[in-house]
């Protein structure tokens, strides 16, 4: 196998091996600093965002209302998030589709069209 | 060095076009109202990232975009190009579907065929403005409001209008419940608003798994063009109604459709390249477009009002927005319409009967456009 | 754009756009008054069939049991199919098909041969 | 008015024949015996609403069917066509599978081999009849009671005939219950029908794993034909015996299966328009497979009681139909049929040795007559 | 239908079908004789494995520990699983992917990348 | 009997030459060590599978194989051989991942562009080894740690060195724990494995939700050719944060990636037939790649020493190993090694952020790579 293992230095200049490596760092490098760069002024641009919207009572302008992130439940220890989930299995809406359906837990919020097409024979009027 | 400037014409920034950049503005606009407003996130989202990936500039000699032969959209989007997606969606829809206050509902059903005078009024503008009639075919479909039916015909009838004719139907689509309501209370008195309606009667599983196989025959004898949509509607519905297939209705209406959704919404979106899409005619289709759905509202409203002369159990017109289709918001709509006025009504249940009759109404309309067009 | 916006009513004639529109007007209200007229028919032709088939014993010949429709689940209210839920939780057959595998609720209506095969390996011979 | 006269013979009801209506009846047979028996659900409600589509009637320049390239069912048939189904349905078949009862009986995997008589038989019946050897070939794995193995040898033997094969297995294999009994009666004593089995022995974990790939080995060396369907249902197996790759077994015998299944079952069903269906070559295939489920019954009852003049723990012949695969039908059958003479003897476990080994069976004698016929 | 039942054996002759029924047969049973010899000594074949590398304290040349396998879950009876599968319920790692996702139960075997990274946002760094 | 001769040569074992049997063997060994070891198992069962299903001998005329027009592989790898798959599986991947840790800590993610200079210098090793600058392209992605990275780029560049490419790509992710970890030790002292770095900080949601725009708004604008990679891999991730796509999401995560993953992973291992893998070319490919994953491993380490010359808050160096991708199995062998020096050093949400990083980075490179190399 020693054999094959000349190594060329040639090829490697016809192959304009040195420089398509410092281009391709280059930009590898290039595309991954400016994602370092949006996302550390991320932070900073959403508050200087919030402050431009904050004047407007238009509740729509904002892209997000500010949620609490702290009380994201995704965040929590797993203890705190198994106990959410327990609280949930016994207090959110619990239905059926079929008659060999799982069982599913719906969340309140809808999610477009699909979601609420097999609950209509169910549907609370007063919903 | 060189070889970075070699690189550098074949980056996205250096072709980047204003046409690509308007473009991007309106994929990130409509994940914007997916996401914030909630208007259809199943597909806008996929369709507007769709957009901002279509939009990207690329080198010629690069096989990226929906168009290029070999390319990976380009195997994707020939779900959409064959038709083959929207059947598959129409699979999962009936699949999800519960016909039953149609069932328990039939004179309503006539309310779905009315809206469906939007699609044929709109196909005799888009005469008047030159397009030609296969192209007019497929501009009328969108005032059918069901996405997958549109993106079928056009398919068919007007490749080359498909990407701003799915755009148009997903986006107006998405804004029914901007559009309709000020032409429902125009056409409209607040009598007529307050009507309540009977509740719909129970409907036994016999009449649920006889629907689909029925209602299938009658439009395929009917319209035969329709059965690639139709007969996948009516099977998933079969599907879920049989009692017998439950796991084979729970994949087609979860991964099956969620799967073709992703694929077809992006793969439509990524066919909207600034190039061939910021064209003088998308904007008439856009108009078009719109015009169909306010036509389409008002056909159902009106039609519901002239069915009214003969009836003893009077319709609440607002019922008649919801033959549209666009399920289920024009529905939610006439709820939310006829709540406004009288707080104790609630119609969402009757609405859904004009609402998925009118899905079968665009489908029976579509499969009608391509015989009498392509023979 | 108003230029373009030009409407020309000899490209509606030539396109053939009036009887076009009257065609398929009709043929999409044809489609759906004949499902109306099914639909509304469905439920007197079915107890026609049920008087037609109750004096042959077949239990076989009538497409379906006349299932207590009123007692199906599916169309009682959320707060009955959840209490419903429930109890299935606690009272079906509960089983593990693999190791690492999510724990599933099986009906005891079968569902032809896919459903059959997992539950082989636990399957209880006095079944 | 021009137009709508000019749309009627473009209608389904203007081109409907008689044998169209006779498919069509059968496909709501199909589908009826599917809702009200139980017989194959997941199978006969795709194909039954398949057998309908595939016979509504369009005018010859729309392409709708099966066989128009570029329509919708074309694309869907294509994996029929093509072979590419069966096999993904066996990855999902080898993902729910368990071998264990098959690990702990090896001598009763005999049984499986013997009930494959009925394929070998049935094709020298189909030579006789003047059905040419590949056709032949293609027939007589109707008796290997195995659908997708049937599709697979049909579409690379004789894919004129797909349709009508792959109908005539999965109605037999519906019918198993219908068509055993009186044969596994007639070929047994009562004394026979009440011989109890010893229950079988635990499986360890190790043996699972090894099996689908040991097997699969034993297999692709013998017959290497046989490797894509049978390389598929091993590699499931083993996804699922493996413990390390549960969610992928899990997929293939959920999303994968199911959704392959409904494409597989409408278009196969569609495949059989009236006018290359309804041939007298139809009724023979049909003749042939119910004399090919019924020697397969019989060799595998016949083989068991044969066994037995060597064995100490005699086998309850009745086992032997078992043999047939028919998954897990005839299993049942056999359980039902051994409880009839006395209902302490439970036979269910084993009887599902003989029913998976009859699936690698009938997979390898799919793989030899390919090779023997096509080279 | 009778006229095209005509037998021809001299068909048969020449499609060559006897040596192909047999052949094919002949190749079908050798194939699961094979398997079924190969399955017949299996436990034994393993036995001798472990014998082998018994004495040899590396426990990763043993394709998997020697399990107990009658506690294997998946083999006891559904009474026992449901009971199983309800300490499970309250025992197990309870967790939320997302804000709509449904509840799963997550065993603590990790099986490859996937299974991980969508928890890492929850991953308790004392793991 | 002639028949049973005729049919001899057509079985597996008359074919079978020792390059199959070694194949067949490094297969098992896959499986073995997957399932053992509990390496990659989600690839290496499919792959090991693959690779003695692609080794069984077969006769020409039989179309059975990967290479072979017609047969059911054919098709299966036709989404390897024209790079569908592994942006379905980066649709997955992106569905499941999430870009907090990255996104409280943007400086880390300059050590998943550091890591990439392993795919670079391969590329030389490669050119010097004369391989064509293609070829040396589609080696030295092995470089960048991922399956699909480098199954995708491999088949525009080098298809006929696909197999290779990919087995050794996923052979040496397998072995990231075996591989990474002297080096590691190597390059750092105790006292720099023993720095401890600040926990992440809280994400908000909307940080979440626009980070896959933008992000990939500056990578495809840098480099479109991995558009086709990172537009899949964002759009999953957006699905995942919207909040209101969760339905997409969950099917992209799980049937969309697992049934990808059991058909790409069966397939390239098939596609490892002895006559074109067992060549010298392959145990170079295998030699560069593994010197690649050396250096990629070392050059993050490295870098990160490097930036801490200007950081007042000092990186962990060991983080820097993580921007090799290999998600997550490169971040476990970081925390795994911090620990074995402090056990109270817990690095595993800080080396997630490289880690995450290296997956976009070396996208990128196949995108700066194809357009490069293929204009
Ligand atoms: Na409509
Ligand atoms: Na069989
Ligand atoms: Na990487």
């Amino acid at each position: 196998m020693h054999s094959i293992l000349a190594l060329s230095w040639q090829n490697v200049v016809d192959g304009n091996g040195v420089p398509l490596a410092l281009t391709g760092l280059a930009i590898v490098f290039s595309g991954l600093v400016l994602i370092a760069v949006f996302i550390a002024a991320l932070p900073r641009l959403l508050q200087q965002w919030d402050r431009l919207m904050a004047p407007r009572p238009d509740p729509a302008a904002a892209p997000t209302p500010a949620a609490p992130e702290s009380a994201d439940p995704a965040t929590a220890s797993p203890v705190v998030q198994a106990a959410l989930a327990w609280v949930a299995v016994r207090e959110l809406e619990v239905f059926r589709l079929g008659d060999q359906q799982r069982l599913t837990l719906q969340s309140h919020r809808r999610s477009g069209m699909w979601r609420a097409i097999p609950s209509l024979r169910d549907i609370d009027p007063s919903d | 060095m060189d070889l970075l400037i070699q690189f550098a014409p074949t980056t996205g920034l250096a072709g980047l076009t204003w046409g690509n950049a308007i473009m991007i503005v309106v994929g990130l606009v409509f994940i914007t109202l997916a996401i914030v407003k909630d208007y259809e996130p199943l597909l806008l989202v996929p369709i507007g990232f769709g957009i901002v990936v279509g939009n990207i500039p690329y080198s010629d000699g690069m096989p990226l975009g929906v168009y290029d032969e070999g390319s990976v959209l380009y195997y994707l989007y020939f779900g959409v190009s064959q038709g083959v997606f929207p059947p598959l969606i129409f699979l999962g829809i009936g699949a999800m579907t519960d016909f039953s206050t149609m069932l328990s509902n039939p004179k309503l059903v006539l309310l779905g065929a009315a809206a469906q005078m939007g699609i044929f009024l709109t196909i005799i503008g888009a005469l008047a403005l030159d397009f030609t009639p296969l192209e007019a075919g497929a501009i009328g479909i969108i005032g059918g409001a069901d996405g997958p039916t549109a993106i079928f015909l056009a398919a068919k009838l007007a490749p080359h209008l498909l990407g701003a004719i799915a755009v148009a139907a997903y986006s107006y689509m998405a804004l029914v419940p901007v559009i309709q309501p000020p032409i429902m209370k125009l056409l409209t008195t607040e009598a007529e608003r307050k009507i309540h309606m009977k509740a719909p009667r129970q409907v036994s599983r016999r009449e649920r798994i006889l629907f689909p196989i029925c209602a299938f025959l009658i439009c395929a004898m009917i319209a035969p063009g329709s059965i690639a949509l139709l007969g996948m509607l009516f099977l998933g519905n079969l599907l879920k109604e049989s009692g017998v297939t439950e796991r084979l209705a729970e994949s087609a209406r979860h991964a099956l459709i969620d799967i073709v959704t992703i694929l077809l919404g992006l793969s439509v979106g990524a066919s909207t390249q600034a190039s061939t899409f910021l064209t003088p005619q998308s904007l008439l289709i856009f108009g078009l477009g719109a015009v169909s759905f306010m036509i389409a509202t008002a056909s159902g409203v009106l039609f519901a009002k002239f069915m009214n002369l003969f009836l003893k159990d009077k319709i609440n017109p607002l019922v008649g927005a919801a033959g549209v289709s666009a399920v289920p918001d024009s529905a939610r709509v006439v709820q939310m319409i006829g709540r406004q006025t009288d707080p104790s009504n609630f119609l969402l249940m009757q609405a859904m009967a004009p609402n998925v009759a009118g899905v079968i109404g665009s489908a029976i309309a579509a499969g009608v456009l391509w015989s009498v067009l392509v023979l």
